[in-house]
């Protein structure tokens, strides 16, 4: 005990011996934090897997509603800020304060400058009614139908998305009735909670979609699995991007839940960096008092290891969400 | 015991232009994968995605968060982790897969359900119609 | 050999402890404050105690409440014309009439299919009776009969609704507060707290804000969660409550299964908020365990001369960390299915049930590892103390923790037989679970080896130690049934799953809870407790679980379904025994409680080691100081008793000064 | 040793009788678990209490010696229970692909499952609460659940399945008819049917029989059902699905309003639907909402009326039923119910 104090360190708990020992704990303490925040995401990689896996063609089709470009700046953005934290801590350890100072200031900025261009593609995902759960055009429940206006103004705008340059030209005025016809469609066919019943009130298109859906259930994502390494399917599909008519009613009713996982997932991450923003603010004031140094940086190191830990699930989450192909 | 150990008190600092390749190579493997997606290659796409991603997290994984020289036991945690993310989303999906044939509607189902359509409902297109779908 | 009662507190060599060391964690400080802001991880570990204890009694009266509400079998059908014939009585003669008992059985004839012949029939024998009873009496007319029987039949709709009502809220906070709140933290919050840095020859666990932290996590959580669960018991039983305070309640059973937890209108999300909060304690104390096994071991302590409790608490820490995260996000999912209807688990939406039940056991298998792990490690060490042998096979006890802490991950899908998994990935989970027995057996094996050519003295630690390895062996074997495909099928869902897993997890971590709690209870609060009144507590335990749960194997195996709030006749007689038995665990649950308290009021100062162990933790005095050690103690062998000696005036042994020359040279390191 | 098991007729100690084929085999296979677990309970609990016996403490100083490992004796240890357990394993995986895979041949019947009851839906469209099936013939059970997940059990037959809602699982027994005493004297014979899934209210209420027939007896009872309507007249028909069909829990025929309208003077009277119009209520509006439920879309109602199967015949009754309380109805004569019951027996087997 009292050999201890003769080298007393300000920052050295009394239940550890020495500095080092001190140091190793609260990194391997972080790490294992760090490895439940891998597992929580992975309950939503789990979720995201078995939907995708299950449904592929849903997924195609309604990642085109999301934009790639701003997905990857934030990419970019995200991971600059992971470079001026891990150039923060390099800063801290070599006990240089300005550097750590303006380092701390920059991340935050990247954090910022993150969440802004969330809102922007929250935002647009907002005004054009695909927010989350029942907020959703696609959203399908019994008794709380999808507007037709809505889902038409959904699908148009996903679409003008999806096919910027090859499909701008079918977007004409028959088309757009169709998908008219088709969201009115879709009101019967969710009516008929058993199944296909008929209804003396469809037009005869949907009479078809209604076959279609009983007769081939799997619908598009049977038929790529079947036709795999068979070059033309794929070169179809390269051509005529999928359109929502595309999609069986089955499909058609699980295209929110592309949404929902989508909030959920950027929804979690957006969580995870407000946070990481709030411990960045807090050590850059600390930092600003000349807190840290090469002998006392602990809690720079682990605030850079959380964000680097944020950075590194947007690695994963950016090419499953924006690039599906 | 305790003071023997301050010899070891040395933490590596990580060089700058370590870090400014790691992150060049990070941009350049943002680009690579963003421009994958604009070529057609099948069931390929999504691997090839997942292994730039991969490769990535290990870049940022062993030089931005120290772990090249840190105690292995740290990147243990997170190779576990993430080893134990695969296991549960290999189970799940698997499953998930594999009893699709049990959400499709049985035969036995469409055959009832033809038979409960009341005789009496008077318009007739619908019937018909019916009848010449099946 | 306690002829001579100690009075007062001596140290490991035997030595009285002189004024200026008397101070221990209990007296350092004093005030709730200095209780409730303490960083001492032993004594996080008393209040971890006194609030896992408490919520234990509260899981332990509602489940007396389910045994005793399951001797009425009012379900069945013949049951259900029995009380409806005497309600119809009850109500005629309520009205000043009588009623001629030939009367109510034309009137409850099965089978009548004309009923004007019935009416007839019934009209007569009333004007028969009516006649013969002369002027006084008042025989009941026909219409006034009907409307009693209506009236009777409505009574027991609404009867039967209550009682399941009730059943179904009661048997869910039975099992959520269990699992919850008593099983999971048992063992390792209170017991791991307390000794795990002394164990560890320490001075406090690796973060002890942390550890603070999560008490204060376990304590909102718990309180939240338990409020929720009880306002919705309240409420039934006083409804005017219901305006005063809003509702609550659960009846969803402690797995939430969808879509009936999304379409119940019960208080599910509030529930599953406070089992998410208690998520949070369990995962920083399983980082704080880790964190301490690797950085906080001394020198000479090496991977593999930990005492085997430190490999059971780590192997249950690694479970913590990889399991709870995903209940803590399958708990976020649902709570937003409800809220939002995000459709990944609700079938109405798309979403699917079976994925659910993938997300809650690949976290609630493996917790029943976290429950059952830490008390294989309290059992090895009581095995070997009370054998004074040394513990068999140690490497492979140690390396069958991590076996299991690991196979356990794979094998959530055996919740699923039945569900419509596929069958490959039934398969697959069938042949892993059939290999966690295998390490499992490896121990049972080597507990046994250890006590084989020993020393065995039958205290009461070694007593529920015993009792660990009898009601594990049945609660394993009959895990091998349920692993079993084909036998699966059968007893899934039913009350042999129902006794299998009462075996395992109850029986089994409930008995070496408390074979530790009576193990480490002199170190804790260095009192003595009656060990006589303890064996009595120890059969009652016994006998009374045994009883209680050995009839529900048979009871499940003869197709009675779980969570029934009523059931078919034939099951009567095995539910009477089952409740009779739960009678004599709780007198011996109580008979526990009051050794305890009475030796924290009437006990004898214990000596520092009483039973002749070797950890490090035997290495201080009882109850150990605020610090824990006044000398940091050698790490040596845990399991070499060869140095301690017996000292009758003391009751306790004392480390033999002339064969530990490495312990009082660390004394004069420290002393110098 | 596998094909002799598949043959096995064992009871099984404490199990109920079985009746379906592979019963004997689940059974043999539990009897031999049973030994095994005797065995290793005997040994180990025996052992306990000899060492207590043999090795009682002495002296409390006693220095026991002993081997602290012995690495011959773990590895002894690990292989027989593995092989043991694998032994297990490979029989139970097979009994389960036994009963996991319906003969082609099988007779199929839908099991509907509802918070809280059973229906059962036979190939000609006749229903029925408890399940009736024919002996000797493989049955093919795909269930369907209206709700949450529900569990069919019928213990007997050592046969569970859950009842998922958004799929349709399935499974299959058999009972043989001469094993179990089902004979031309005993054409039928009873066996318990339960949920085995926690369904919330009435969990334990979700009870119902298997009954199983001769096929002479099977036969006849199916055309009962198919024409359980004989000798009642629509309305009485009606009056009795109202009560079996479980219409009642939800509409009331004394003008209360409970989860949907109230039938009481719904017939000839307008009803104000979600999409604005009022059409007056009349025989192709009733039948279309029981047919195509929540189709209408009715006004201060949630859509939660369930797709009950029913046969022609049995909507026409509850039609007529319907209408029976309203004042605007007027009976008509009694041809009705026969002519839909002939155009229903028409159309099927396309």
């Amino acid at each position: 005990m009292n050999k201890v104090d003769d080298n007393h360190d300000p920052h050295l708990a009394h239940h550890f011996d020495t500095p080092v020992q001190q140091y190793s704990s609260a990194k391997i303490g972080m790490w294992v934090f760090l490895a439940t925040e891998i597992l929580m995401f992975g309950g939503l990689f789990c979720a995201y897997a078995v939907y995708r896996g299950t449904h592929p063609d849903v997924f195609l089709y309604a990642h085109h509603f999301l934009d790639t470009n701003l997905g990857a700046i934030n990419t970019v953005v995200l991971l600059a800020s992971s470079l001026t934290m891990a150039w923060g801590v390099r800063a801290a350890q070599l006990g240089q304060k300005p550097i750590l100072v303006i380092m701390l200031l920059l991340t935050l900025l990247g954090g910022v400058g993150f969440m802004g261009i969330k809102t922007i593609e929250y935002s647009s995902k907002y005004s054009h009614g695909l927010w989350f759960g029942s907020d959703n055009a696609f959203y399908v429940k019994s008794g709380k139908y999808t507007n037709p206006e809505e889902l038409t103004g959904a699908i148009e705008y996903g679409e003008s998305h999806a096919m910027p340059h090859e499909d701008k030209g079918e977007l004409t005025d028959e088309h757009l009735e169709l998908q008219v016809k088709d969201a009115a469609t879709e009101d019967v066919l969710d009516n008929q909670a058993a199944g296909e019943a008929q209804d003396q009130s469809l037009p005869a298109s949907a009479q078809s979609n209604i076959g279609n859906a009983t007769n081939a259930p799997a619908g598009l994502s049977s038929k790529f699995a079947e036709v795999e390494g068979d070059g033309s399917a794929y070169v179809t599909s390269e051509k005529k991007p999928l359109t929502y008519e595309d999609l069986d009613p089955q499909q058609q009713k699980l295209v929110s839940q592309f949404f929902q996982i989508y909030f959920l997932m950027t929804g979690l991450h957006g969580i995870h960096v407000l946070v990481g923003m709030a411990l960045i603010f807090w050590l850059f004031i600390r930092a600003l008092r000349g807190t840290f140094g090469p002998k006392y940086f602990v809690p720079v190191d682990l605030v850079g290891l959380y964000w680097h830990i944020v950075d590194l699930i947007w690695i994963f989450l950016f090419p499953l969400l924006y690039l599906i192909h | 015991m305790s003071q023997s150990k301050h010899a070891e008190y040395h933490v590596h600092v990580v060089p700058l232009r370590v870090l400014f390749a790691v992150f060049a190579a990070l941009i350049i493997l943002t680009i690579l994968t963003v421009g994958v997606t604009k070529v057609d290659l099948g069931g390929l796409n999504i691997w090839i995605a997942l292994g730039v991603a991969v490769v990535k997290a290990v870049l940022v994984a062993l030089y931005f968060m120290h772990l090249r020289w840190d105690s292995p036991y740290n990147g243990l945690a997170l190779v576990v982790a993430f080893v134990f993310v695969g296991v549960f989303i290999g189970f799940a999906l698997k499953d998930s897969l594999e009893y699709q044939k049990y959400v499709e509607r049985p035969a036995l189902l469409d055959r009832l359900q033809q038979q409960t359509i009341p005789a009496a409902v008077p318009s007739e297109e619908t019937t018909e119609e019916s009848s010449s779908e099946h | 050999m306690s002829a001579t009662q100690p009075t007062q507190q001596t140290d490991i060599f035997g030595k009285p402890v002189d004024e200026q060391h008397k101070d221990n964690y209990l007296t350092h400080q004093r005030g709730l404050m200095s209780w409730l802001f303490t960083l001492d991880h032993k004594r996080i570990g008393i209040m971890y105690m006194i609030a896992v204890l408490s919520f234990f009694f509260v899981g332990g009266v509602f489940a007396i409440v389910l045994r005793v509400m399951l001797t009425m079998p009012i379900a069945d059908a013949s049951n259900q014309m029995r009380f409806e014939m005497n309600d119809t009585r009850n109500i005629v003669e309520s009205s000043g009439a009588t009623v001629p008992e030939e009367a109510i059985k034309l009137l409850y004839e099965p089978g009548v299919t004309d009923a004007e012949a019935q009416q007839q029939k019934i009209e007569v024998v009333l004007t028969d009776a009516a006649s013969s009873a002369g002027a006084g009496a008042k025989v009941v007319e026909y219409p006034e009969l009907i409307n009693a029987r209506d009236a009777a039949a409505q009574k027991y709709t609404q009867d039967l609704t209550n009682h399941n009502t009730f059943y179904n809220q009661s048997f869910t906070l039975h099992g959520a507060v269990m699992v919850f709140l008593f099983i999971i933290p048992a063992i390792p919050a209170i017991i791991g707290n307390f000794v795990l840095p002394l164990m560890l020859g320490a001075k406090d666990v690796a973060f002890p804000r942390l550890n603070l932290a999560s008490w204060y996590c376990y304590m909102g959580g718990a309180l939240f969660f338990l409020w929720v669960l009880g306002k919705g018991i309240l409420n039934f039983l006083v409804p005017t409550l219901e305006g005063v305070w809003g509702g609550g309640g659960l009846d969803t059973g402690w797995t939430f299964y969808t879509p009936y937890s999304t379409e119940t209108n019960t208080a599910v999300v509030a529930a599953t908020a406070g089992a998410f909060v208690l998520g949070f304690s369990s995962i920083l104390t399983a980082v704080n365990f880790i964190a301490s096994i690797h950085m906080l071991r001394p020198k000479g302590m090496t991977w593999f001369r930990m005492p085997l409790m430190l490999w059971a608490l780590y192997a249950t820490a690694v479970i913590q960390i990889l399991a709870t995260p995903v209940l803590a996000i399958t708990l976020l999912l649902l709570i937003a299915e409800r809220a939002f209807g995000i459709g990944i688990f609700d079938p109405a939406l798309g979403g699917d049930p079976i994925l659910y039940q993938h997300f809650f056991w690949f976290y609630s298998h493996p917790a029943v590892y976290i429950m059952i792990l830490p008390a294989m490690g309290i059992v090895s060490e009581v095995i070997s103390v009370f054998s004074r042998k040394h513990i068999f096979g140690y490497a492979f006890i140690a390396c069958s923790s991590m076996a299991i802490a690991i196979l356990g991950f794979l094998v959530w899908g055996h919740h699923m037989f039945t569900s419509g998994q596929s069958e490959l990935l039934n398969a697959v989970f069938s042949i892993i679970t059939m290999l966690v027995a295998i390490p499992s057996a490896i121990k049972v094996f080597n507990w046994l080896t250890t006590m084989y050519n020993g020393s065995i003295r039958l205290d009461s630690p070694m007593l529920y130690a015993l009792g660990f390895i009898w009601l594990f062996t049945i609660g394993g074997l009959t895990g091998i049934y349920c692993a079993t495909l084909a036998v699966n099928i059968h007893i899934h869902d039913t009350y042999f799953i129902v006794a299998h897993f009462h075996y395992v997890m109850v029986g089994s971590t409930l008995f070496a809870f408390l074979a530790g709690m009576h193990y480490w209870w002199p170190k804790m609060f260095g009192k003595n407790y009656s060990e006589r009144w303890a064996r009595w507590g120890w059969l009652l335990v016994f006998v009374g679980f045994n009883i209680t749960f050995f009839i529900q194997f048979i009871m499940g195996a003869l197709g009675m379904p779980r969570r029934y709030a009523t059931y078919i006749d034939k099951y009567t007689i095995y539910h009477h025994i089952s409740t009779g038995g739960s009678l004599i665990l709780t007198v011996g649950l109580f008979l526990v409680l009051f050794v305890w308290i009475h030796s924290l009021l009437k006990g004898k100062q214990s000596p520092a080691n009483p039973w002749g162990a070797n950890s490090l933790e035997w290495h201080t005095i009882s109850p150990p100081p605020h610090a824990n050690f006044d000398h940091a103690p050698p790490a040596t062998d845990p399991y070499d008793y060869s140095h301690w000696r017996w000292r009758p005036e003391i009751a306790g042994y004392v480390l033999n000064e002339d064969s530990e020359p490495e312990e009082k040279d660390a004394m004069a390191r420290n002393d110098s | 040793m596998i094909s002799i098991l598949a043959q096995a007729q064992t009871k099984g100690i404490s199990l109920p009788e079985g009746a379906s084929t592979y019963a004997g085999q689940v059974d043999w296979l539990w009897n031999y678990l049973t030994y095994v677990s005797v065995f290793f309970t005997v040994v180990i609990a025996g052992l306990m209490v000899l060492f207590i016996l043999r090795f009682p403490r002495k002296h409390p100083d006693d220095q026991p010696h002993g081997h602290t490992h012995n690495t011959a004796l773990e590895v002894t240890w690990t292989i027989i229970p593995l092989i043991i357990v694998m032994s297990i394993f490979l029989w139970g995986f097979r009994g389960f692909l036994d009963m996991a895979t319906p003969p082609a041949n099988s007779y199929e019947v839908l099991v509907t499952a509802y918070k809280w009851g059973w229906n059962f839906t036979y190939p000609n469209g006749a229903t029925s609460e408890q399940l009736h099936v024919p002996a000797d013939r493989p049955i093919k059970v795909v269930l369907e659940s209206k709700d949450v997940i529900h569990s069919f059990y019928v213990p007997a037959f050592r046969i569970k399945k859950d009842v998922v809602p958004g799929r349709y699982n399935e499974t299959w027994f058999e009972v043989d008819a001469t094993r179990n005493g089902i004979t031309l004297d005993a054409p039928e014979k009873e066996y318990d049917l339960f949920c085995a899934e926690y369904c919330g209210l009435n969990h334990s209420r979700m009870v119902s029989k298997v009954v199983v027939h001769t096929p002479d007896s099977f036969t006849s009872w199916l055309e009962a059902a198919s024409d359980q309507g004989a000798g009642l007249t629509p309305v009485e028909y009606g009056a009795k699905l109202y009560k079996s069909k479980t219409c009642a829990q939800c509409h009331s025929l004394n003008g209360s309003k409970l989860i949907g309208p109230t039938f009481k003077d719904a017939y000839g009277y307008p009803i104000e639907l979600k999409d604005g119009s009022s059409p007056i209520i009349d025989d192709n509006f009733i039948r279309q909402a029981i047919v195509q439920p929540n189709s209408h879309g009715v006004k201060g109602y949630q859509p939660v009326m369930p797709a009950i199967p029913l046969s022609d015949q049995e909507v026409t009754a509850l039609v007529t039923f319907i209408k029976a309380q309203s004042d605007k109805y007027q009976p008509e004569g009694g041809g009705e119910e026969a002519e839909s019951g002939d155009e229903a027996k028409a159309e099927p087997e396309q």
